[in-house]
């Protein structure tokens, strides 16, 4: 094994940066009321954004340049996996499939997961959850199918054309509210044409937040696939 | 110490022992396993810090793909940590 | 007032048009052109020169403003950098074949000008650089071992030098001299003040090639292009000597206040004389030991610099007065003898004594001028060299500085004995069978020579020329010359006229008895020195192979403490050690790269709390 | 066109990389074609926006989603953003072309998305306004940096992408835990609102929070036991990528060390941490000098000497004066113009002779004339000789760091730029004066760029009065907080 | 030296991150290390939330019953939505490049993995 003096210099230097951090941790105290800016969210985010769930209305409305860079970083990871593991010919080398209890459940239960993600994303200004955890659970989805089916393949050219689709969606919006309104990224459907004002709570309110988490979705579901898709696929040597 | 605190504190306690777990053990497969139960308790504890949001995307993403895509990444590579002794001047190679 | 820029970028322009077009007639032309230009501006500035006693001009530039001044001392220094920098680019016209050699030489032309002419440190600095590159380069193409071993000590030099420029910069807030001069007199303390003193010391002792600095000196002057060595050794190495005067110029009276004097020169000043009297014996005396006629004027040149620096060391006005006008001389004769060098190169392409000899008959012009630089370097009368080095006899005695007096006449004395070398070596007896049908030196090179050799000699007949121009340097009559061929120092008279009607005298007389009198025999010349030891193959002490070789035998014990051994170690050292460092640090190990991240947290946390 | 169009400098580069899946099946050069437009298109807004901000002398505010700055996110484009951009799209602009050339491994429209979104994160991490944000396109920069190096898809590339992923991860994890303590001792994250803040911070947790996020950015800015993975990262990427490494990745971790360490002025243990990171600039320099001497391969060579000058801009940077910053941000420019220079020659040399290997260099004088006077420009100008660019810069560094009372860092850094000098001045020689292969013809489109880049030094070398008075600017804009403050629409939140 | 009282989940957090740190600085195989980097990233999640708690208020949605003085800070939860994908792009980046290495080096030791090196 590592040698014993290796290790305990190792524990010795993590306790010692572990006390550091736990001194500057000692200074923001737990549980406190540390906001600031926070209060000013949560006091303005139903009439300003029409969402309920100020997470969402924070995430995609005050502070949407970070999903944006968000969803770029997903975009990067999937192509980069997609760049790293090309082959020229490649399968998936699955040699057995699931248990019929996986397939026949599989084929039942994958729809409803996926409408279940839609349905986390679609009221992601409602209910907790949003585009991320949407698109993860129809990406959960198709890993069922790869689990249960050694031969089930997403159709990955078409995936990729989603992504760049989507993504592209969400910057037209973001490009359509710099014409419209003046600037990158701003909600008019909320502000200038004062859809929904009067729904708050229900389904079609909270301005262009279930656009663009709708977009997120299916993008981080595509995504997320894409990788497993890479992933589970070898080279084939002729 | 009512109720809630004990049960913060067990929950904190099993994800740091699952953490510690997932470093120590040598099959790589139960190590993914540890990470994706880290994640899990992760998940529990955002829920009870009031940030249901964040416990969603943890579970979904943080427990399920990432511990899939590990589970993958293992099955590509080799299932166990091999074994070798030390060999002198540890500290730097060249 | 931009007649200064254009003396200083003159060579450089005409250099970068020489080497853009590189057609072999237009080249050598513009090459020669720049050399020429800024000689005839300084030539025109002299009246006004004369009238206002200092011509300024001063532009910003780069947030900077660099100042520039032709003052008597500037503009006898330039003067030198013209007349030696238009021999060798004239030499250079028939011995250099591309651009390359023509941009980087003309650019370390500029680089003098540059460094002569400007007021300020920044400005000097740059040009200082720049200098130093454009020597560098022609190096570099001949030699990299040479090239690199000249740039790393001269670099080391510049970056003393700019330390201590930034030393003075952080206390003055500006770089022009009368700033630096009151800054460094009344604000710095007296570690900075020891400091900067030591620096420049070293910065300017390394392109002087003072004792310790002076290894780079044999190979780099060898090993380039001989016509741009007289340029190198005459021109470059004043550049040193005028850092040297500068030391008086901007901190001396504050080092004089500060450290007092030794024996009636300031402490500082000894410093710098002793360390010039040991490169005129170590330059003197393993000048006398080389084979290869180039190494031999190149440790020569470092021997006469040490003159120099022992004048400037002894610190009277008198003594510095000396010191400038050897630099002249110097700077005339050492020109003059690296053309001939670069003549004989060109003519026979051999370089050590053992292959050359009895080229007296073959090459008369030639030799005619060697005959004037081997009077004028070991101090005969009618020759500048003799004037200066009188001078220089004259102020170390009159200051009763024994060693430094022991020293310098011990200089001249091993000078006598290499140039008996050199000119019997080459000039006289046998000429080997593959010499017979060497020509005389071409015409460019033939032009050089005489360009160098005539100021030698009427500097000599008449050095109330020299003298009247340096005594407005100090302002005072430091050195009475009633007549124009007298000077009169009070405790010493030379009268140049007179002695060269003697010596005419003395000629005729010879030639009388050489002619009509002994009939002349052909005698068989063979070179014996046995006394009494058997003649075995390499103890065959003739005057072209090792005739020094019991010198050599005798100091065996002094030559192996050699400083180029020493700075080649310490070179191999460094590169050494930053392998092993490199290995250890970068050992591709990701978890060592991750110990160090934990090693950056500790030293925070450590730090921290 | 009002300032709000800023956006576009990020919105451009980002729709672009999405709708490259949508061009794949058009083949390697419709790609290639289509990434040359869209950096050229980068340019011009770029040199819109730089034109707009040097001339109105107002920074452009660019303010996401109509919130004012510290409840929305702001992208400040001030005199230094304005030109750095600049410098940014240019580049970005000649490696699309030098990659028509230099990468011919296959998912090309992947590597053009990720090079795009390389010059994305750069962009953004420069722009913005933000710590957050800036912590987003930091992560933007990182990954598509890894999946770049390892794009050759060689056990080399793999092994220093993975080397990069570990200590990136590990930096950023870091950062992050500053960040969470800036947060919760202000309770903002805006970069203005968190200026006003700074003094009124818990002493241990700013000291605590502020040293984090320095280490998480020394990382990405390879100060120096940090830097291990750059070498291995440099010498492993395609060229174009190095170049854009060296040019201006590197620098935007700079410029946002620069900036963070300036705006916590008021914060506790502020001035010890400054000497701290003059210490670690010093020991950069030093190391990467002597590391660079026994090497045996060119790229890694200009790979550590590019480290050794990084190391003399942050040395410049921690100085904590107006002339210190001023003076690094000049060297900033000049060497993302030197090393772009440098790395895209011996880049060329690498794909026509095939590998850097210094034997390759032999005799280059003859053999491709262009390129190896090229490079010798670039060695000179790195080296620091009068007449080219760098020489200006760095003068101006060393005046700063004695005045700052540096000067045994000084004498230092001297002492290592003499040990470049003789690396430099052995390939000039390998070049020139050693006997090589016979006559190679030289691309035309690579001989342009690499003449622009040349005679860019030397134009700024013999003349460099007017960038120097825009790198002033640019130096204030990064020193002066207070009208950084001022500028910033900040509204007023109140509990 | 005062050990300083912070909340059970402030430990949490650092301990994740601690331990991740330490795989990294111990364990000799590449994919261990990424699984301690994920494990970092999973315990700076934890602290950017358990920092944004402010005990006995309820989640930011302010439905009916919750007034805007009753919600959690919901900007930490906004910034950990993207931490949390940002760490699971890492990972995935990591993993690809450790499945080259493997095809190409055969082996995941880290001492091996050195041909880059000096």
């Amino acid at each position: 094994m590592v040698s014993l003096l290796k290790r305990s210099l190792a524990i010795i230097s993590i306790l010692v940066i572990g006390y550091w951090l736990a001194q500057g941790l000692a200074g923001v105290p737990f549980g406190e009321d540390k906001m600031l800016v926070g209060h000013y969210y949560l006091q303005h985010v139903k009439e300003q954004t029409g969402a309920v769930n100020a997470v969402t209305a924070v995430v995609v409305n005050y502070r949407g340049l970070d999903t944006l860079g968000e969803v770029t970083v997903l975009f990067i990871a999937s192509t980069g996996v997609a760049a790293l593991l090309w082959r020229k010919k490649r399968e998936r080398t699955a040699k057995v499939g699931g248990s019929p209890v996986l397939t026949v459940g599989t084929k039942f239960l994958v729809p409803f997961v996926m409408l279940f993600g839609a349905y986390i994303f679609i009221h992601g200004h409602l209910t907790p959850g949003g585009g991320f955890p949407g698109g993860a659970t129809i990406a959960t989805a198709f890993l069922l199918l790869y689990m249960a089916f050694t031969i089930y393949e997403i159709p990955h050219k078409a995936f990729e054309k989603v992504e760049g689709l989507a993504g592209m969606g969400y910057v037209l919006v973001g490009l359509i509210g710099l014409a419209i309104g003046g600037y990158f990224l701003f909600d008019w459907i909320w502000q200038d044409w004062q859809w929904g004002v009067d729904n708050i709570g229900r389904l079609f309110s909270g301005g262009f937040i279930p656009i663009i988490y709708t977009i997120i979705g299916i993008k981080v579901g595509t995504e997320l696939s894409g990788i497993v898709d890479n992933m589970l696929k070898e080279e084939v040597r002729e | 110490m009512n109720v809630i605190g004990l049960i913060e504190y067990i929950i904190v306690a099993l994800m740091v022992i699952s953490a510690i777990l997932a470093v120590e053990w040598r099959d790589l497969l139960a190590a993914a396993v540890g990470m994706a139960a880290v994640s899990l308790f992760a998940s529990i504890l955002f829920f009870m810090l009031q940030a249901p949001d964040v416990a969603m995307t943890e579970a979904a993403i943080g427990a399920a793909l990432s511990g899939a895509i590990v589970i993958f990444a293992v099955k590509r590579t080799q299932r166990f940590e091999t074994e070798e002794e030390e060999k002198p001047g540890w500290w730097v190679r060249w | 007032m931009n007649e200064l820029l254009i003396i200083i970028f003159a060579p450089l322009l005409g250099g970068v048009l020489a080497w853009a077009l590189n057609v072999r007639g237009i080249r050598e032309l513009l090459g020669v052109a720049g050399a020429a230009v800024p000689l005839a501006y300084l030539v025109k500035l002299y009246s006004e020169l004369d009238a206002s006693g200092q011509l300024s001009h001063s532009i910003d530039f780069a947030g900077f403003t660099f100042s520039f001044s032709l003052t008597h001392l500037t503009w006898v220094f330039a003067m030198i950098a013209g007349v030696v920098g238009l021999a060798s680019t004239i030499a250079m016209v028939s011995t250099s074949r591309d651009g390359y050699e023509w941009l980087f030489a003309l650019m370390s032309l500029t680089g003098a000008y540059g460094v002569f002419l400007s007021f300020d440190l920044l400005g000097f600095f740059i040009f200082w650089e720049l200098m130093t590159v454009g020597s560098f380069m022609m190096v570099l193409k001949y030699s990299r071992s040479a090239g690199l071993k000249y740039f790393v000590l001269s670099v080391v030099g510049a970056f003393a030098m700019f330390l201590a420029i930034a030393k003075i910069y952080a206390l003055s807030g500006s770089f022009a001299f009368p700033d630096v001069a009151n800054a460094v007199y009344y604000a710095m303390g007296r570690g900075d003040l020891a400091l900067v003193f030591g620096l420049f010391l070293v910065a300017f002792g390394v392109k002087a090639g003072m004792f310790p600095l002076h290894v780079w000196a044999p190979d780099a002057y060898s090993e380039t292009n001989q016509s741009y060595t007289a340029m190198f050794s005459g021109v470059l190495s004043k550049t040193g000597v005028y850092g040297f005067i500068l030391i008086y110029m901007l901190i001396g009276y504050r080092l004089m206040v500060e450290f007092g004097a030794f024996r009636s020169a300031p402490k500082f000043g000894y410093i710098i004389a002793f360390l010039g009297g040991l490169t005129i014996i170590v330059g003197g005396l393993l000048a006398a030991l080389q084979e290869d006629i180039r190494k031999l004027f190149a440790y020569s040149s470092i021997s006469q610099i040490g003159y120099i620096l022992v004048a400037f060391g002894v610190g009277t006005s008198l003594s510095i007065e000396a010191g400038i006008y050897h630099a002249i001389s110097h700077a005339l004769f050492k020109g003059l003898f690296f053309l001939i060098v670069a003549t004989i190169i060109y003519r026979t392409g051999k370089t050590t004594f053992a292959d050359m000899g009895g080229l007296a008959e073959k090459m008369p012009f030639t030799f005619a001028m060697a005959f004037v630089a081997i009077l004028s370097l070991a101090g005969i009368p009618p020759m500048a060299g003799f004037v200066s080095k009188w001078l220089i006899f004259e102020a170390v005695i009159s200051q009763n500085l024994p060693i430094l007096g022991g020293m310098v006449f011990f200089g001249s004395a091993i000078g006598f004995v290499y140039l008996i070398r050199f000119t019997y070596a080459v000039w006289f007896g046998q000429r080997p069978t593959d010499l017979d049908d060497t020509k005389d030196a071409p015409l460019p090179l033939a032009v050089a020579m005489a360009i160098l050799a005539i100021p030698n000699i009427v500097f000599g007949i008449a050095p109330g020329l020299v003298v009247k121009e340096l005594n407005k340097i100090f302002g005072g009559e430091i050195v009475t010359s009633p007549t124009l061929w007298e000077l009169n120092l009070g405790f010493g008279r030379y009268n140049g006229l007179l002695i060269l009607v003697w010596l005419i005298v003395g000629l005729l007389i010879a030639a009388v008895i050489y002619f009509l009198g002994a009939p002349v025999r052909k005698v068989p010349v063979t070179d014996t020195y046995q006394s009494g030891n058997p003649v075995t193959m390499e103890y065959n002490l003739t005057i072209r192979r090792n005739f020094f070789l019991p010198l050599k035998e005798a100091l065996a014990f002094w030559l192996r403490i050699s400083f180029d051994k020493l700075y080649r170690d310490i070179g191999a050292w460094v590169e050494d050690f930053a392998e092993v460092m490199r290995n250890y640090v970068y050992n591709g190990n990701v978890q060592s790269y991750a110990w160090y991240l934990a090693l950056i947290l500790l030293i925070l946390a450590m730090w921290g709390v | 066109m009002n300032g709000q169009y800023a956006s576009l400098l990020i919105a451009l580069p980002l729709i672009s990389a999405f709708f490259v899946p949508l061009i794949k099946e058009l083949g390697r050069k419709a790609v290639m074609g289509y990434l040359v437009m869209i950096t050229a298109l980068q340019t011009a807004i770029a040199g819109w926006v730089a034109n707009e901000v040097y001339s109105t002398g107002k920074p452009i505010i660019v303010i996401a989603g109509g919130w004012k700055p510290p409840v929305g996110i702001n992208l400040y484009i001030g005199h230094f953003a304005a030109l750095f951009v600049l410098i940014i799209a240019v580049i970005s602009f000649f490696m699309a072309i030098f990659s028509f050339r230099a990468v011919n491994v296959e998912p090309v429209d992947k590597y053009a998305m990720l090079f795009l979104l390389l010059m994305l994160g750069a962009t953004g991490m420069i722009a913005t306004g933000d710590i957050f944000n800036l912590f987003v396109f930091m992560e933007i920069t990182a990954i598509s940096a890894y999946a770049l190096t390892a794009y050759n898809k060689t056990g080399e590339a793999a092994e220093a992408s993975m080397k990069y992923i570990v200590l990136g991860g590990i930096g950023s994890s870091f950062f992050l835990i500053g960040v969470a303590l800036i947060y919760g001792a202000t309770g903002t994250l805006n970069m203005a609102h968190l200026a006003q803040l700074a003094g009124a911070i818990d002493p241990t947790v700013a000291q605590v929070g502020l040293a984090l996020i320095i280490f998480g950015l020394a990382v990405e800015a390879e100060l120096f036991p940090l830097n291990a993975w750059a070498p291995d990262a440099y010498q492993a990427a395609p060229h174009p990528i190095t170049v854009m490494f060296s040019a201006f990745v590197v620098k935007a971790g700079l410029y946002a060390i620069g900036r963070l360490l300036y705006l916590f002025q008021g914060a506790e243990g502020w001035s010890g941490l400054l000497r701290l990171l003059v210490i670690l600039a010093t020991l950069t320099v030093i190391v990467a000098e002597l590391s660079a001497l026994r090497q045996k391969d060119a790229k890694r060579m200009i790979a550590y000497s590019s480290i050794g000058q990084v190391g003399m801009i942050a040395f410049a940077l921690a100085l904590g004066t107006q002339a210190g910053v001023s003076a690094g941000v000049f060297h900033m420019v000049n060497h993302a113009i030197v090393k772009a220079l440098l790395f895209l020659t011996v880049g060329y040399v690498g794909v026509a002779l095939g590998g850097t290997a210094i034997e390759n260099f032999q005799g280059l004088g003859k053999r491709m004339p262009l390129t190896a006077l090229t490079i010798t420009i670039g060695s000179l100008a790195t080296v620091g000789i009068p007449l080219f660019n760098i020489f200006w810069s760095k003068i101006r560094i060393l005046l700063a760091g004695v005045e700052a009372g540096y000067s045994w860092s000084v004498a230092l850094i001297l002492g290592a730029s003499v040990v470049e000098a003789v690396y430099y001045f052995r390939l000039v020689h390998t070049m020139w004066f050693v006997e090589g292969g016979g006559r190679i013809r030289e691309n035309f489109a690579i001989g342009v760029i690499a003449i622009f880049l040349a005679a860019l030094i030397i134009v700024i070398g013999v003349y460099p009065n007017d960038v120097w008075t825009i790198v002033q600017k640019a130096g204030q804009d990064l020193f002066n907080v207070a009208n950084y403050i001022k500028n910033v629409p900040l509204m007023g939140v109140g509990a | 030296m005062n050990v300083p009282d912070i909340s059970i989940y402030y430990f949490g957090a650092i301990a994740l991150v601690l331990i991740g740190l330490y795989a990294a600085l111990v364990k000799k195989n590449l994919l261990k290390i990424l699984i301690g980097l994920s494990i970092m990233e999973t315990g700076v999640n934890l602290l950017l939330i358990s920092i944004g708690y402010v005990s006995g208020k309820s989640a930011p949605i302010l439905s009916e019953g919750v007034g805007p003085t009753q919600a959690v800070d919901p900007i930490p939860q906004a910034l950990v939505l993207t931490a949390i994908v940002i760490g699971v792009a890492t990972t995935a980046m990591a993993l690809s490049a450790v499945v080259l290495i493997y095809e190409k080096y055969r082996t995941l030791n880290v001492e091996e993995i050195r041909r880059l090196r000096g």
